[in-house]
């Protein structure tokens, strides 16, 4: 590309070495609530893997954006060939060799693999050639061992070679430097080998890729550097080789506690939850095996693993929105599998699910309204005791809103995950069996704390709490037991006490015990 | 937007303050008035007058407001019926079609049905077995629509067809059941006397003015109230909540549209009742069920403010009529042209409700980038 | 004897198909970018009555068509900026656009009511040509803006299909947030297209008004074409030749129950013949709604959602 | 314009029947307040145009003013029309569709003193009239030169609903046809719409496929006239022949109406403090009186078929000649009408078979 011959030229008269293919220079992006990148330094040479690792929200997604030209960091630089760079959309980035491809694929399902390729490139004629347009994805393709049919319509495509279109469209429009957003997430293990062979067609045709991972497991091969983050920040960087890996998992949730440590006072309530044996499978790929779990009343058991491994399929198949291929789940002493969502409910359960505006509240209703969404509800509905039950909530639990009678749409992410928890943990005395999922996602740290003190007095009611979270520290913090979910099966089960920090560390990233 | 150096944006209102839910209807009138003002202007004929005629002729005048309220009966029906199915997403554009019918269903009810009954209990099944037909007139596409997914739209607007043709067939090319056997002229057949209203005096009211506003208040307290209207609020507002919540969607959207159907279907039967008495092909002339979905949306499907909407529609229809018996004859179509004009400034007037304008001034010189959407 | 009037027939439903095939490919291409139009019907109105008072008072042909597509473009243009840049619903704005456009066309057309068109479409003499047995009527018995209708589609079938605008189109309805990320404006594509849907179906009232009307008080009644056009979209699943044969196949049904009373068969009455190209059309629309009929050929899938882009 | 033309081919002295040359009782029409209610408007060039026609010839006649009102739907809107009409005082009210029956039916009781006019329609009352006419008359001399045009004996006619008005019409046009041409077929089509030329225009097409080469037709558009000018072949309009001048080589001639004779008489009757209803008040017009005229002939009408037709006319007009004079058979083969009858009115009216040569249905 023009922009980045001319910019190395620049920089060698500056100094002899080098420079990087890309660098952020103390980046820092903010987002209402969440400072997303604090001062955030970052380097990719030519030629070289460099993965970006860290939990969920440690700000991966946000830095890569930013140097790929979707965001705009609010301070800070990004330096392409060590000269800075102005970029302004995706557009830009791309007309400086920056591609990313994103954790949600940005293709058009009807189009055919050449199309998506080729759409919006500036090369093209405008009446099309498919013919050559075909050959010249194909060539790409060969180039970088990335087999794949021109002509294949992408909507019938496996989401491995889907994410194969995305990588060949950055290559074809130029990119040389790539970078790939969580590209294992939706990959089954055989395409996450050929997504490595890939990579290293490219970096071995002397392109960069910025690999972003939370799966420790998996990157210590393919990277020739590591950059830690956690919240926002750079905790530290490993060189091939250099990279332990239980140093790494160290950098990556080893930080002190700074909350404490709650645990239950007991573990002989009765089992008031049971999932045995249950296995799921969606289009003959296996999501769940053989998943065994009780939970007691007055207990949580702490759900811990890297996303996509199972936790949300194994929620939404406990609360009965999915039906199980095998095995049973009991919800109080009634077996549940088979009989729906609002049957389970009845039967006991409560469920937070993780994407709460979406699935959990309904947006643009008001917070009564909401508070009614899991009640049973008769001919009519009781607004005037879920006013009441509102109002009460508002003062018990701070939540900080016009009225009960505004939509939760206006409220912010912490108090709306208020009414959710309020509504499933205290609304109704019927529940005993509280499911809930990535709790306090995305929330500041005051908001973090009420719903953790909520949560642990719901345990003091003595009811039985599953809670499935990506956050450690959070499951590390409440749970009485750990469980470590990996790729649909129980890896390891813990005592949540922080001595087991590392073994669980290590048991989500997929580094066996 | 950038005009210049100032940037133009919108932003997302927190509450909309309750002034412009009042402010932006009468806006749209006032408006839609200027822009028929104009119309009226280059044709000729003083704007002021004959909005004074309008008015006097559509709403003010005793005999005027009568006959706009018996316009305004099937129009409330059609709009509810609009109402009820857009205010969940569901796009019912068949109205037309359920209207016509509920008349033919109302009109086989009045002949075969009510002879057997007492006259107390002859027009209400009349009224609900239009309903019925109106409803079952849907239910093929509230089938496909919710298990298949079939896009409403199409498949209603193409009922809208077929009923035509059939209250055709009935009136002028069979000599069946509906067609009144007494004359080789084609006219549907009277429905049992008994089965009928009478008007209001001398007006055009007919007590089912009554029955339609009296649902439209219902349904206004129905769906605030009831756990069927709160199941539908959430439906439409996430649908993947309502599934959580373990609502059944099929029976949700099945259910929604056959009520809609239903009403649309009513709004036929009450034309049976009252002025027709029989299956009339005059109402395939009206446009009752495309105007139900702009009183609907004018109305922001809100039931009560739905009676209030066909009274406004009914009124400048009837008055807009009334315009052409002055002495500087003004043609009807000026009636339909505000209509139009209305609904279009309260589309607009939408979205400053929703959003707020923001005027900044643009201080960086502003370099636009290759891909820069501006 | 009998098998001609089937050709003849055929022919006719040819030349009635033409103001549907503009109209539903307007709609198309609308539909094409995720803005759904209903309000066709009064685009038609409004393109026939401005094409008449300006051939009124001009006398010139081409310059009544121009005006009938530069009023179905300024339609489309308030179309555009509701639903567009104002998010409206689109399907009310459609169905506004009918009312006012039937209004209007009505109201601005009251002065020239009984007049007699000044001009009209002529069909076009292809010398011996037009007397050849079947293909005369078929293809060699038709006016310029029929041909011109013909051309249109296949361009538009090209442009859809073998063009980098066409390519960007297509994926604008399909996501429009990935035409985004390409730097491209999806609000520029929307605007566009739908105007030039809008001109598309003021250029079908035109000819409607010069080739099949007499008087603009006849134009008045378009027969629902313009609903019929929304239905053919779909029909035709987005393409534009299939909307030519989806277009004659209406015309053809609507034909049907006269030549069958001409030749004497009175199998079915002409009002139940007169509902088949509906049910046929609702027949197709099951069909289209399989899950992978729907991934391959259905519709657009924004079509209707307004695009915000979820920017920072 | 043919109007004038025409009056001149028609031997109808509508001027010595026209009451609006009795000047005598004092030319104080002060109290009356006429209105005419259009189910179209008079552009269509037809079926309200010609009405309008009548109107106009009322004001020119007795000086007043009449309020019009167009596109006004049929059925329950209708009602709301006629009543606010005779709320306003007016005291005498024209309606011009068939569909406006029962709505003017229902007004009429609630305003005794106000008095309705219903054209085609059949129902009455103490203040509710009906008008219509004999086009049947016209419709025969039509047939003639119809029947004089065909080259291959087959006529077509498009055709709106099969009600007497329309198949006393077919029937007429048929015997017309045939008294020149014995062998000549008549083949109908349906429509079922009054006014919409696209309809109108797809039914000639398709007669003219089925070999027709002279069309006749009974709708408000001319798009039945458009067909065959495409098509090249002769037709017979109806209602009006202003646009003849549009089909300079294929317009044969149309029957015509001409409502102001009528019209101007209801008015003085009504000024005069009566009001034509109940069963006398069931007014036919026809040749004679001039309400039912021939328009204007085309270039392609020999002068002998115009010297025959002329013929005709007079006999029709001096009662000598009935169009329904036995025997006719209907196409079955039955006969409907005995040698030498005359059939009276009140048969003609409720007319609802085909006469011999018809080709079609009445069943639609
Ligand atoms: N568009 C946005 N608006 C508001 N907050 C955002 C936005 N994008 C990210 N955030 C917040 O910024 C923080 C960092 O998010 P980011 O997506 O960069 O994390 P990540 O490391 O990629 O996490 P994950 O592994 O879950 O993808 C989070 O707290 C997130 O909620
Ligand atoms: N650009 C083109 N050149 C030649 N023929 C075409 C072209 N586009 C379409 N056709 C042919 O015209 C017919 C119908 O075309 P239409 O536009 O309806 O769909 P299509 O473009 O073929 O769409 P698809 O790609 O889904 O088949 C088909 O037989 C098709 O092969
Ligand atoms: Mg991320
Ligand atoms: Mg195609």
């Amino acid at each position: 590309m023009n922009a980045s011959s001319e910019a190395t030229q620049g920089s060698h008269r500056e100094n002899g070495a080098t420079p990087f293919a890309l660098s952020a220079r103390n980046v820092t992006k903010k987002f209402p609530g969440v400072v997303a990148n604090k001062q955030v330094n970052f380097d990719v040479a030519r030629g070289e893997v460099h993965t970006l690792l860290g939990e969920n929200g440690a700000g991966k997604s946000t830095l890569a954006s930013i140097l790929s030209g979707l965001y705009r960091p609010d301070e800070g630089t990004v330096l392409r060939n060590g000269i800075e760079i102005r970029l302004t959309s995706p557009r830009s980035g791309l007309s400086h060799g920056i591609a990313m491809v994103h954790q949600h694929f940005r293709l058009v399902d009807r189009f055919t693999v050449a199309e998506n390729v080729v759409l919006g490139s500036k090369g093209l004629t405008f009446v099309l050639q498919p013919k050559d347009i075909e050959a010249k994805v194909a060539e790409v393709c060969e180039k970088f061992g990335l087999p794949l049919d021109p002509r294949a319509v992408v909507g019938e495509l496996s989401a491995g070679q889907r994410q194969r279109v995305e990588i060949i469209k950055a290559l074809y429009h130029g990119a040389e430097v790539l970078l790939l957003d969580e590209p294992t997430a939706l990959l089954a293990p055989p395409e996450v080998v050929k997504l490595f062979e890939t990579v290293r067609a490219m970096t071995s045709a002397g392109k960069s890729v910025v690999f972003v991972s939370h799966k420790l497991g998996e990157v210590v091969d393919i990277s020739d550097r590591i950059t830690v983050m956690r919240d926002g920040k750079v905790t530290g960087s490993v060189k091939r080789g250099g990279a332990n890996a239980s140093r790494l998992a160290e950098l990556m949730v080893g930080r002190e506690i700074t909350l404490a440590p709650r645990r239950g006072k007991s573990d002989s309530g009765e089992v008031l939850l049971s999932v045995s044996q249950v296995h799921l499978s969606h289009d003959q790929i296996k999501i769940l095996s053989d998943v065994n779990i009780k939970v007691r009343g007055g207990e949580i058991l702490g759900i811990a693993g890297v996303s996509g491994n199972g936790q949300r399929d194994l929620a939404e198949v406990i609360s009965g929105l999915r039906q199980p291929n095998k095995g049973a789940v009991t919800v109080c002493g009634v077996p549940t599998s088979g009989l729906g969502a609002r049957a389970t409910r009845k039967a006991g359960l409560a469920y937070v699910p993780e994407d709460r505006l979406g699935t959990g509240l309904a947006p643009s209703l008001s917070m009564v309204d909401n508070l009614l969404l899991t009640r049973e509800r008769g001919f009519l509905v009781d607004r005037k005791s879920a006013l009441t039950e509102a109002e009460g909530f508002i003062e018990k639990l701070e939540i900080k809103t016009p009225g009960p009678l505004t939509s939760i749409r206006k409220l912010s992410g912490g108090n709306a995950q208020k009414v959710l928890l309020a509504r499933e943990l205290f609304s109704g005395d019927m529940s005993r069996v509280l499911v809930v999922c990535s709790p306090t996602r995305g929330l500041d740290v005051g908001a973090v704390e009420a719903v953790h003190t909520l949560l642990d007095e719901a345990r003091k009611n003595g009811k039985a709490i599953l809670l499935i979270s990506e956050d450690l520290d959070e499951v590390m913090t409440l749970a009485d037991r750990v469980i470590v979910l990996y790729r649909g099966k129980i890896v390891l089960e813990a005592r949540g006490v922080s001595e087991d920090f590392e073994a669980v560390g290590r048991a989500m990233a997929g580094l066996s015990a | 937007m950038i005009v210049g150096k100032t940037r133009i944006q919108l932003e997302a209102r927190l509450t909309s303050p309750r002034w412009l839910i009042v402010a932006v209807p009468v806006l749209s009138v006032l408006l839609a008035s200027v822009v028929g003002g104009v119309f009226l202007l280059l044709t000729g004929h003083p704007p002021l007058r004959t909005y004074g005629d309008l008015l006097n002729n559509g709403y003010t005048s005793f005999y005027g407001l009568t006959d706009t309220l018996g316009l305004a009966t099937p129009l409330i029906c059609t709009g509810m019926a609009a109402a009820f199915a857009f205010r969940m997403n569901l796009y019912n554009i068949g109205q037309e079609g359920q209207l016509y019918l509920g008349m033919v269903g109302g009109a086989w009810a009045g002949i075969a049905l009510a002879p057997h009954l007492t006259p107390f209990i002859a027009v209400p099944v009349v009224l609900v077995t239009g309903a019925l037909f109106g409803a079952a007139w849907v239910l093929v596409p509230a089938l496909l629509r919710a298990r298949l997914g079939t896009s409403e739209i199409v498949s209603t607007l193409l009922l809208n067809y077929v009923a035509l043709n059939l209250i055709n067939y009935f009136i002028f090319g069979s000599r069946g059941f509906f067609r009144d056997p007494s004359t080789p002229f084609p006219q549907g057949r009277m429905i049992y006397e008994s089965a009928r209203f009478g008007a209001f005096g001398t007006t055009n009211t007919y007590p089912t003015l009554l029955i339609s506003m009296f649902l439209a208040v219902f349904l206004f307290w129905f769906v605030r109230s009831s756990n069927y209207g709160y199941e539908t609020s959430v439906f439409a507002d996430s649908p993947s909540t309502a599934r959580y919540a373990g609502m059944n969607s099929t029976w949700l959207t099945t259910s929604v549209l056959l009520v809609s159907g239903s009403l649309a279907g009513l709004g036929g039967a009450m034309y049976v009742v009252g002025p027709a008495g029989k299956v009339d092909p005059g109402l395939l002339q009206i446009g009752l069920g495309y105007a139900g979905i702009v009183v609907a949306a004018l109305a922001r499907y809100n039931f009560v403010a739905v009676i209030l909407t066909a009274i406004l529609f009914a009124g400048l229809r009837v008055g807009g009529s009334a315009l052409q018996a002055s002495s500087d004859p003004v043609p009807i179509a000026i009636a339909v042209v505000l209509q139009g004009a209305v609904l279009l400034f309260a589309l607009g007037g939408e979205l400053f409700r929703r959003n707020r304008v923001v005027i900044t001034r643009v201080i960086e010189s502003h370099q636009v980038m290759v891909g820069e959407v501006s | 004897m009998n098998s001609n009037v089937w050709i003849l027939t055929f022919a006719d439903a040819i030349s009635i198909a033409t103001t549907l095939i503009l109209a539903s490919l307007g709609a198309m291409i609308t539909e094409r970018s995720g803005v759904i139009n209903l309000g066709v019907e009064g685009y038609l109105l409004m393109g026939a009555v401005t094409g008449f008072i300006v051939a009124d008072s001009t006398g010139q042909l081409w310059l009544a068509l121009v005006a009938s597509i530069i009023v179905g473009a300024a339609m489309a243009l308030v179309h555009a900026t509701l639903t567009v840049t104002l998010r409206a619903n689109q399907i009310v704005s459609g169905l506004a656009m009918v009312i006012f456009g039937t209004g209007l066309s009505q109201f601005i057309g009251k002065p020239v009511e009984g007049k007699t068109r000044p001009v009209i479409i002529d069909k076009m003499k292809f010398g011996t040509l037009s007397d050849l047995p079947l293909v005369g009527p078929i293809i060699f018995g038709h006016d310029p803006i029929t041909y011109l209708t013909w051309l249109l589609a296949l361009s538009i079938s090209l442009y859809f299909h073998r063009t980098r605008p066409g390519l960007i189109l297509r994926a604008t309805g399909d996501a429009p947030a990935t035409v985004d990320a390409q730097g491209v404006s999806v609000r520029r594509v929307r605007y566009l297209h739908t105007v030039v849907g809008g001109a598309l179906m003021g250029l079908g009232g035109g000819w409607y008004m010069f080739a099949r009307a007499a008087a603009w008080s006849q134009a008045a009644t378009t027969n629902g074409i313009g609903w019929i056009a929304l239905a053919l979209v779909v029909f035709a699943s987005w393409r534009p030749l299939r909307a030519i044969v989806g277009a004659v196949l209406f015309g053809f049904c609507l034909q049907v129950p006269f030549t069958l009373q001409g030749q004497q068969i009175n199998i079915l009455p002409p009002e139940i013949v007169s509902m088949f190209p509906y049910l046929m059309t609702l027949v197709v629309l099951v069909a289209l709604s399989t899950p992978r009929a729907r991934r391959l050929l259905g519709a657009p899938k924004m079509l209707g959602q307004p695009f915000v882009r979820d920017e920072r | 314009g043919g109007s004038d033309a025409a009056s001149d081919t028609t031997s109808a002295p509508a001027e010595t029947t026209a009451p609006a040359e009795t000047t005598a009782p004092g030319p104080d029409y002060s109290n009356l307040k006429v209105a005419v209610v259009y189910i179209g408007v008079p552009g269509d060039a037809g079926y309200t145009y010609q009405h309008d026609q009548g109107i106009a010839g009322l004001e020119a006649a007795l000086g007043i003013e009449v309020t019009r009102l167009e596109n006004i739907p049929e059925g329950a809107e209708s009602t709301a029309t006629f009543d606010k009409l005779a709320r306003d005082g007016y005291n005498l009210i024209f309606g011009t569709s068939f569909g406006y029956m029962d709505p003017m039916l229902e007004t009429a009781g609630k305003y005794p003193n106000v008095c309705f006019q219903h054209g085609t329609g059949y129902k009455t009352a103490a203040n509710l009239g009906t008008y219509f006419g004999a086009a049947e008359e016209a419709r025969y001399l039509s047939g003639i030169a119809a029947g004089a045009a065909t080259k291959n004996g087959k006529l077509g006619y498009v055709a709106a609903f099969p009600i007497p008005e329309v198949v006393r019409g077919i029937n007429a046009f048929t015997l017309g046809v045939r008294s020149v041409n014995p062998k000549a077929t008549v083949q109908v089509s349906w429509t079922s719409t009054w006014f919409d030329p696209a309809k109108e225009k797809e039914a000639a097409q398709s007669l003219l496929q089925a070999g027709a080469d002279v069309l006749g037709m009974h709708q408000d558009s001319t798009a039945t006239g458009e067909a065959a000018k495409e098509a090249g072949a002769k037709w017979v309009g109806y209602n009006s022949d202003t646009l003849a001048g549009n089909f300079p080589d294929t317009w044969l001639t149309a029957p015509i109406w001409d409502w102001a004779p009528y019209y101007t008489q209801a008015a003085m009757a009504v000024a005069g403090g009566s009001c034509p209803a109940g069963d006398a008040g069931q007014y036919y017009g026809n040749m004679k009186d001039g309400t039912v005229k021939l328009g204007v002939f085309g270039t392609s009408v020999s002068a002998e078929t115009q010297a025959l037709i002329a013929t005709k006319a007079a006999a029709i007009i001096d009662g000598s000649f009935a169009p329904f004079t036995g025997p006719i058979k209907d196409n079955a083969g039955k006969e409907q009408i005995a040698a030498g009858v005359v059939a009276p009115l009140g048969d003609l009216l409720g007319q609802m078979y085909f006469v011999e040569g018809v080709i079609g249905s009445t069943k639609g």
